[in-house]
């Protein structure tokens, strides 16, 4: 058996579903049709009246959403892309990220995020929008890059009593397979070595785990050994285990496949910076994708965004720091 | 007396005491908005203060046909007689104008935005429009755990909040839904300075009712029986299963937007017209000329809401302020996976 | 012939070049959207194709109502009929779906999301309904400089988009303003996979109308002599002044929602319904019914749309895709004020 | 003549009214009120037509500027509070900023962001939103701090081809006042030295540089004389101005009223981290509001956000440090 990333992501929500009465679907498309790309295929039939269409009405979804947690149920909400999570923005980050501050009541939704650049989709339907909702308080991100973590996140996603914003990458969707799913996994605001080295970190999360990890490849031909850490939640953010192989290493290229102003890459450095300065053999590093929206065009989105060759030839820089 | 006198009599019993009920939250509403724009002339209380005056039968009207403990109510900002009628103390109401610690806001929060989500009273966001689907959400829970029976969801709303993409997303999808969902449109003629002309081009917002396949309703909202008979009808059409219900009453705000605010653009014409009545003056006039109630009983009343709404104000005044010292500055439940500092 | 002949004839005429020149758009469009299926099929195009199949009448009808180069545009993603009859070229259509270099986005944007803003053609983004309230300023710009005479804007939607709280603000603001917007509502039944009783809950959109305070008219779709009327109808009323007008159409999508979208969810019922017919093939029938083109006239209009159409898309295909390294890597106009990467 | 900050923010739009028949004002409560803090008070008299109301549609707002300035005007959108501007958020970041990479198009629109705390205004009231904006590709953020930056960057924002988000401070609104209007200013995009000295540097912006002026003042009576850097502008960020200024003093703490996730802080110690390791003497500190939404009441709300008491203690660590 082999299974994809998107189908972890399915079978985390139908477990999700069958475990826990109050676990319910709502987003366009997601019922009969199984979603945009099939996340939700046949559980709107296995589990009637819990997998719900929702109009184009991405304020009104959450905001719904944002009612049912506070009546004790634990709605998934699927945006059809990331992208358009920006219509419901303000019900996320004003009314589902203040309410257990303000009253006291915890407000238990998932927002899935299909997020991430493809070849093809172009401004609007390739963005990574962690920063934005990583920025606010009261809200958890997570961002898993693996199978295992796509299922294993998505189940704890579910079952944390606060909103969390669950960006999925698309581009992992179909071509990342696992032989099967974790009946464990490490717990949401654990950082995973995915790949341990001496001589440099590389701190990634999402899709860029595997680009970092293609680089890391690339340098051993070199003699590096290049360490690679998968954040997999943004917010929180495991700063011990990331200081902890900067330790190891001295060196640290954080990547990113968001825009370059502000976002992870620059909350790891800064904090790495601030913490650990005198770990640090070398300037600490960022890799961003470019600051100017996702280009259509595959000549031009492949260089948009930080790939194996970027991270390599960044890598190759910080060691000669 | 034939059983047909009985009934007539019995229902006029029925509606003079929703009228009388009705009337007293309004009146404390009242006393308790003058309380408040007098604490805040005399600097009594830091941030804004908004006030319901002249939306008083409106509001209460519709909080009377709601079940405390059963039914979901997202009051809004000038809805003090409402969340009265719903059973929300007057202390816990000043101590979230005041600041105190023991409020339900605990002073994290102020003024208008309280409530008690759990126990079916919304803690309003500012963001006008963004309410409503959290109301259905609520609804659409209980629908999914088989618990809806016949309860409701009332959410208020201004004639400009009509006007945000949030109001109509949910009023859309409650249609769509089939929700229990009463809207309530209190049109006071301006969204902060901004008149109707500038709002919306219909003539009454109630032509919005046919758009959504919704079922719509309007109400002259200085007239309290009006109120109460144009509420009893929504809900009841709600909770018999036939959708959301829009309801649109047409009223002046008899004070400025909030107290910092004199108004300016709220214009004698505006002052003479239909909808410029004191709900509560005119509420005052049925009860005596019906003989309800005499003055002497109606001076009580009034004396007896001032003596509480001063104890409540008292009391809230003397409790003590939030310490940041002692402070939980973890915004989420999960406390585990916040970030930065750990509980005191 | 008396002068009442004279009119009628000269009107008939009218009638008959309109209705030939919107079905000359309606068959590029058609012909254009086939040429890309068949690419997208062969693995030629990457990223999403959408088609307007069955939708052609309605999209020229409405364009060809517009004056480029004075009016506004807003097309969505069903509208290669209706770009044609606003003066588009194929291959600008064309470089825009293969990604050439020379084509009005670069490369930077592809498919659908292509226009030329300060012509008069807005290039779409994907989030729906956040296209209204640009045509709006547009006009509104206008209106402040004193150049607006009888320009109308006119901005496309589907039955889905009218769901977007974005749709809402748009329409109502048009409304206050009276501005000549001319909505169009295509309602193919679906979004996606989501049919109308998922997504609204009243009768026809085009009840929506009246809550805004604009003028509304419906039409059957599937019908372009009918289209050529509400739309002619629908824009004068907009360019005399009488501010906003939600056109409604109904009609079938003839395709999935992308090329990749086989489109289960739609079933022999709705195929079997009024608003099913193929506008293209019903246009068509009617040319040859009245006579106004013979079948080896229509054969020729045919072949020559066939070959401008494998022209555009034969040259796009050899040109120059973008080249990442002269690419100017800077989103701002104000390039000094860039951060990151110069200009190469 | 005293002239305050909010004053100059109506005398900006006064000169770019009078100067440019291009420029107009859209925004709630706008016209003959004058907007909710009175920044346009007079100027729909004195300009007929060109000051309008809009209806509680921060959407339909930005959409309708954006078209405007499609047709070559210049408008002013207010914001009547900054946290209102994430239900325009979708059209800000995602049709202004992209319109001229995407067309070629110039977007040149004014979002004026009545931004920050006092005390009482609670978590709807308060916000400061810049790390949103200036994440997206394609905006300039301003964040002036002095009555003077109020007026002159202003002005500039109007004139510039491209969508500025103005993030003008409420809390400097009433307080901050300054002698008269400057005839020049500074361009955008360059940072100030508002206070030089050599012992430590503190990079803020907004209200938040007025606090470490007090602070500065605080720590000299200890001997310390501590450089102060408004950056105005967060995006562009003036590396440059800041790296000098760390050169010179070999210490950095950066300060902002934002949330600590990301943001101009996180942005500013990691390139000062990444461009300027070798000139720093001791890990580069942060200090942001806390990590929950704004507080209403006034104790608790002086304690969220950074106060000369808490920059001067954090300058101590950092001297010792
Ligand atoms: C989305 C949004 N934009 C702007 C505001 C600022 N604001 C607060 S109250 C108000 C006027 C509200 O008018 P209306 O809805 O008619 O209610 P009323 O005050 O008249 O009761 C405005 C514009 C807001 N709260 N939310
Ligand atoms: C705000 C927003 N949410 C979701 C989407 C994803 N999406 C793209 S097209 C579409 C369906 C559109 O349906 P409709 O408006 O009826 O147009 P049609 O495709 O039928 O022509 C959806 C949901 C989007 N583009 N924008
Ligand atoms: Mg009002
Ligand atoms: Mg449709």
């Amino acid at each position: 058996m082999s299974i994809t990333y998107l189908e972890a992501i399915r079978e985390a929500q139908d477990r999700a579903l069958a475990e826990d009465p109050a676990v319910f679907i709502y987003g366009q498309d997601v019922a009969e049709f199984g979603g945009a790309f099939k996340a939700t295929r046949g559980l709107c039939d296995k589990y009637p009246g819990r997998v719900m269409n929702a109009p184009i009405s991405e304020d009104a979804m959450v905001g719904t959403a944002i009612g049912a947690a506070i009546e004790g149920m634990r709605p998934i909400v699927e945006m059809q892309f990331a992208d358009f999570s920006s219509v419901g923005l303000n019900q996320i980050i004003n009314q589902a990220a203040t309410l257990h501050w303000r009253t006291g009541t915890p407000c238990p939704i998932t927002v899935r995020l299909p997020s991430g650049g493809t070849p093809g989709s172009g401004p609007f339907h390739s963005q990574s929008m962690e920063a934005l909702y990583a920025h606010y308080p009261g809200i958890i991100v997570l961002c898993p890059a693996t199978v295992e973590d796509a299922y294993g996140m998505l189940l704890e996603a579910v079952a944390i009593d606060d909103p969390v914003i669950f960006c999925e990458h698309k581009y992992l969707y179909y071509h990342l397979k696992a032989e099967q799913l974790p009946d464990e996994s490490l717990p949401v605001g654990r950082a995973r070595i995915a790949r341990a080295g001496q001589h440099a970190t590389v701190v990634a999360y999402s899709a860029m785990v595997h680009e970092a990890l293609l680089a890391a490849d690339q340098l051993r031909q070199d003699g590096y050994e290049i360490e690679v850490i998968d954040l997999r939640s943004v917010k929180p953010l495991d700063t011990d285990s990331v200081l902890a192989s900067v330790a190891r290493t001295g060196r640290l290229l954080a990547v990113g496949e968001a825009f370059p102003w502000g976002g992870a890459t620059a909350e790891v450095v800064s904090r790495v910076a601030s913490e650990g300065f005198h770990l640090l053999d070398a300037p600490p590093q960022r890799l961003n994708a470019k600051d100017t929206p996702i280009p259509y065009h595959p000549n031009l989105w492949s260089v948009h965004r930080p790939t194996a060759g970027s991270i390599a030839a960044a890598l190759h820089d910080l060691l000669r720091l | 007396m034939t059983q047909r006198t009985t009934d007539r009599l019995s229902s006029e019993t029925a509606r003079r005491d929703a009228f009388l009920a009705a009337y007293r939250s309004m009146l404390y509403g009242r006393v308790f908005d003058d309380k408040l724009a007098s604490l805040y002339r005399a600097g009594k209380i830091v941030g804004g203060v908004y006030l319901g005056r002249g939306q008083e039968a409106y509001s209460a009207a519709l909080a009377h046909q709601l079940r405390p403990g059963r039914d979901v109510y997202a009051p809004l900002i000038r809805d003090q007689a409402g969340r009265h009628a719903f059973g929300e103390s007057l202390l816990d109401a000043a101590r979230t104008f005041l600041g105190s610690a023991s409020g339900p806001m605990r002073g994290r929060d102020g003024n208008i935005h309280r409530g008690d989500p759990q126990n079916g009273t919304l803690a309003m966001i500012s963001h006008l429009g963004a309410m409503l689907s959290v109301v259905s959400g609520a609804l659409l829970a209980r629908r999914l755990r088989g618990e809806l029976d016949d309860c409701v969801g009332a959410a208020c709303i201004g004639d400009g909040g009509t006007s945000t993409g949030s109001f109509h997303e949910a009023v859309n999808a409650a249609a769509v839904e089939k929700l229990p969902l009463v809207i309530a449109v209190a049109n006071n003629q301006f969204a902060y300075s901004t008149p109707n002309e500038r709002q919306f081009a219909c003539d009454n917002l109630v032509q919005r009712a046919a758009g959504y396949g919704v079922e719509g309703h309007t109400v002259d909202a200085t007239d309290l029986a009006a109120c109460l008979e144009v509420f009893e009808h929504a809900v009841a059409r709600a909770r018999a299963g036939n959708g959301p219900q829009l309801v649109v009453g047409n009223l002046l705000r008899l004070a400025g937007h909030g107290e910092h605010d004199d108004a300016p653009y709220i214009t004698d014409a505006h002052r003479k017209a239909p909808y410029a009545g004191d709900c509560n003056v005119l509420a005052r006039d049925t009860i005596v000329h019906s003989g309800w109630l005499s003055e002497a009983e109606l001076a009580d009343l009034q004396t007896q809401a001032q003596q509480e709404v001063d104890a409540a104000t008292a009391t809230a005044q003397q409790e003590a302020a939030p310490d940041p010292a002692t402070q939980s500055w973890v915004a989420l439940f999960t406390t585990h996976l916040a970030e930065g500092e750990a509980e005191p």
